[in-house]
């Protein structure tokens, strides 16, 4: 029910997506976030993406926002794979998939695992634009999106 | 022993990935980021008390005041920006 | 960017997901509900449902929805396909698909385009169990989600 | 002439999908309704004003009180359950 991976493959959201659903006539909705590399950042054209994280606890963190996802909406599956490594733009990032029994579930799971996965799961992106390398900043707003789930207990 | 590890633009800027400190050391994540500022250069920039450093004990995210025993991993880092 | 359609034949959410946000690297994220006919509703087995609509109406309606999330969210895209007719359980009843450049604005779009779908386009779902046919009422639960969406403004 | 059409458990408990009425006869769709009503058995039952009636004019959500002209379509009801 609950699945975490970190891979350097390309990601095929759409298999995931599939993997959640299939055999379990009881859930009614499916909520997916994909996130997909941009071709620009900050006023500048990013030619590359590299991915990096500390593997491990990369996987347990990972389990741990699924756990909370799942027991918070009472879902019937949640699954979240996430890219590393090098990639290009366009080509999906990370992929959250969240299935519950009514929508309203399936979408709170689902923003609440990628807001918390921008804030919590060791994860740096570094860019290459035409000035050289990056590192990217952590933006104000991943904050505030994870707060928001605290306030409302 | 406790492990000390170092990610991303830390890894970079420190030029390392990770040591190791006798677990006497540092009592806490608070002590041991006390010593390694000492180091003046990069070390006191990243490692700065008003700089935001995330902090993993065992590979769980905790705080400045988590206590730190023989054999933990300790792992710094800058705010993470995956997804 | 917008794309509605109601159809007879199966759905296929991948595509309209690949449809959705191939060649465009603005795009940040995308978020997809899929609703799935659930085998079982109000504690009765159901065997099969229909779906009647209002040809015509279904169309105008949808499109609405659609271009109302795409300017009120900045969204870089928005699709929405539905079914009519006779389905089984486990088949898609609906599709929505939305991208924008940051995902914030994708999950508002997406839960938006469904909560008006849900009380604003002519779908009307008879569902067939062990005692026959039967109508399916509406749910208060979706009135309710309709007006957050105007309290917000 | 002004087109009325009935769906779902509408159409089905009042046996009919449409009927056309003048367009003098109705100047709203209240007026329409109430007329409807008169009918009794289903009519009066299932476009009772205290039930929950869906009106389209023209193929887009209206209300009561939306004014009927020559060459309008009408639709009645019950509340969506689509998605």
């Amino acid at each position: 029910m609950i699945h975490v991976r970190v891979q350097s493959e390309p990601l095929d959201p759409h298999r995931e997506v599939d993997l959640l659903s299939q055999g379990n006539p009881a859930i009614g909705g499916v909520v997916s976030f994909i996130g997909l590399m941009r071709d620009s950042n900050e006023g500048d054209r990013v030619e590359h993406l590299f991915l990096e994280h500390y593997p491990g606890m990369t996987e347990k963190a990972l389990q741990k926002i699924a756990e909370e996802a799942v027991e918070r909406w009472q879902l019937e599956g949640c699954r979240i794979v996430h890219r590393v490594g090098e990639m290009s733009p366009c080509e999906p990032i990370v992929v959250v998939a969240v299935a519950a029994r009514h929508r309203k579930a399936a979408f709170l799971g689902c923003e609440f695992v990628i807001d918390y996965l921008k804030t919590r799961a060791p994860f740096w992106k570094k860019e290459t634009t035409q000035n050289g390398e990056r590192w990217v900043d952590a933006r104000d707003t991943d904050d505030v999106a994870e707060r928001k789930w605290q306030d409302q207990d | 022993m406790i492990d000390v590890r170092y990610f991303a633009r830390f890894r970079e800027e420190l030029a390392t990935d990770g040591e190791q400190f006798e677990a006497g050391q540092a009592e806490t994540v608070e002590a041991l980021l006390k010593q390694l500022r000492a180091r003046d250069g990069a070390w006191a920039r990243l490692l700065a008390e008003e700089q935001r450093v995330m902090i993993a004990v065992n590979q769980e995210i905790a705080e400045r005041n988590t206590p730190l025993n023989d054999g933990d991993e300790v792992a710094l880092f800058p705010p993470v920006t995956g997804g």
